[in-house]
């Protein structure tokens, strides 16, 4: 398949049509094939039945900047050979995949961790509003208290 | 004029996701200028504010004149 | 590219060639497409300059039934929809795949902890002998200590 | 006859991946009949023994006739 070119040690995208996980993740192995450690976090939009859609919004000026701050944190945070952070915006349905995080790095834990510190921050702390249409209802999701639980770990130390 | 944007909930509540107002403006100001539905959440400490791109770490001391654009930004929710 | 079919809820190989994660992960997600979290790993030899090969030896008898079993007791252990166990044996130089983990789960958490439950168990609870060539002489490797104290962590609950 | 099977470092002490050995055997045959370099490892606890793929939970109980392959089975490193 056609190589996919990553931005390199970071690469930050916003994405409005449909990502594929197998182009991705076989271009992110290419671009950092001297890491001996590479962990990834694909998160869909989950089939439960009664999910019809889903949509994203974002606000320009805010949002792929944040991530790319974000991303840059991870990279300060942790021993990293790079980083892919992508994050689907607009209206999609499920199974579609919603975000996709990588992390490159000499040693497992390290590629682990910025991986779970990546999507911890993008759950609840990115500029992101997602909402939710059931039954033909949207409904807006506000992150839960586990997800701020979550966030609060990165902060205690 | 002065452009709001509404994300999130904050857009179904003004029933628009943007709108034109008159500067200059400071919270107060703001907070006449806004249906009162969109209001009432700005009351809550939850919803940020930004100015051309800026969060405000004191949303109380929001100043904007004509051609600034505000954002406010009720909680986020991705991934 | 062909569709790669993997055995649902669980697909463990030994390969005695390359692997190719980009297929392998398309394939994985494809198949789980209505779980909500999808997490995975990838261990590459690591080209530090002074690693020339690495040679993986198995037991036929003992180390792919043992991975089987270790694939079943993720599954038990955690809420998932499926995993997928490759590892690589025989001879490899740098930069090549040596394992590949993912999990899918409904939810992060249980995908997270499975690709970790079960990276540490390859690392130093499977039947598998690494050794290395440097500077020309093989050296086998064994499992260092904070491997097996990342082991116990699973132990303890 | 049974068959022996050196892995990881053993196959590099017994200079061969396996060998053939007259039966029965136990434990301390077994240690007789294995080169010297190779029981010296064996006298150490980390050291497995399967017999026919079955791993022994206590090795000193090892029994195996003619026709058994005896797995020696230092400790492993994956991943």
């Amino acid at each position: 398949m056609a190589r996919l070119s990553l931005d390199n040690p970071r690469d930050v995208r916003l994405l409005d049509k449909g990502l594929s996980v197998g182009e991705a993740l076989a271009a992110f192995s290419a671009t950092y094939e001297r890491a001996g450690a590479i962990a990834s976090f694909l998160g869909k939009t989950r089939d439960d039945g009664g999910t019809q859609a889903l949509e994203l919004t974002h606000y320009e000026p805010l949002t792929l900047p944040g991530m790319e701050r974000l991303a840059d944190e991870a990279r300060a945070r942790f021993a990293l050979d790079g980083v892919l952070v992508w994050h689907r915006v607009g209206v999609m349905t499920p199974p579609q995949p919603i975000v996709l995080v990588a992390a490159a790095a000499p040693h497992r834990r390290a590629a682990f961790d910025a991986v779970d510190f990546l999507m911890d921050h993008l759950k609840s702390a990115s500029w992101l509003w997602k909402r939710e249409k059931r039954g033909g209802e949207w409904r807006w999701i506000e992150p839960r208290a586990d997800d701020h639980d979550a966030l609060a770990r990165w902060k205690a130390d | 004029m002065i452009r709001l944007v509404y994300l999130g909930k904050l857009a179904d509540l003004a029933m628009n996701d943007t709108a034109e107002v008159a500067g200059p403006l400071d919270w107060n100001s703001l907070l006449a200028a806004v249906p009162e539905a969109v209001a009432a959440q700005l009351g809550e400490e939850r919803v940020h504010i930004a100015v051309n791109g800026a969060v405000l770490t004191d949303r109380c001391s929001l100043t904007a004149q004509d051609g600034d654009e505000i954002a406010l930004l009720p909680p986020v929710s991705g991934g």
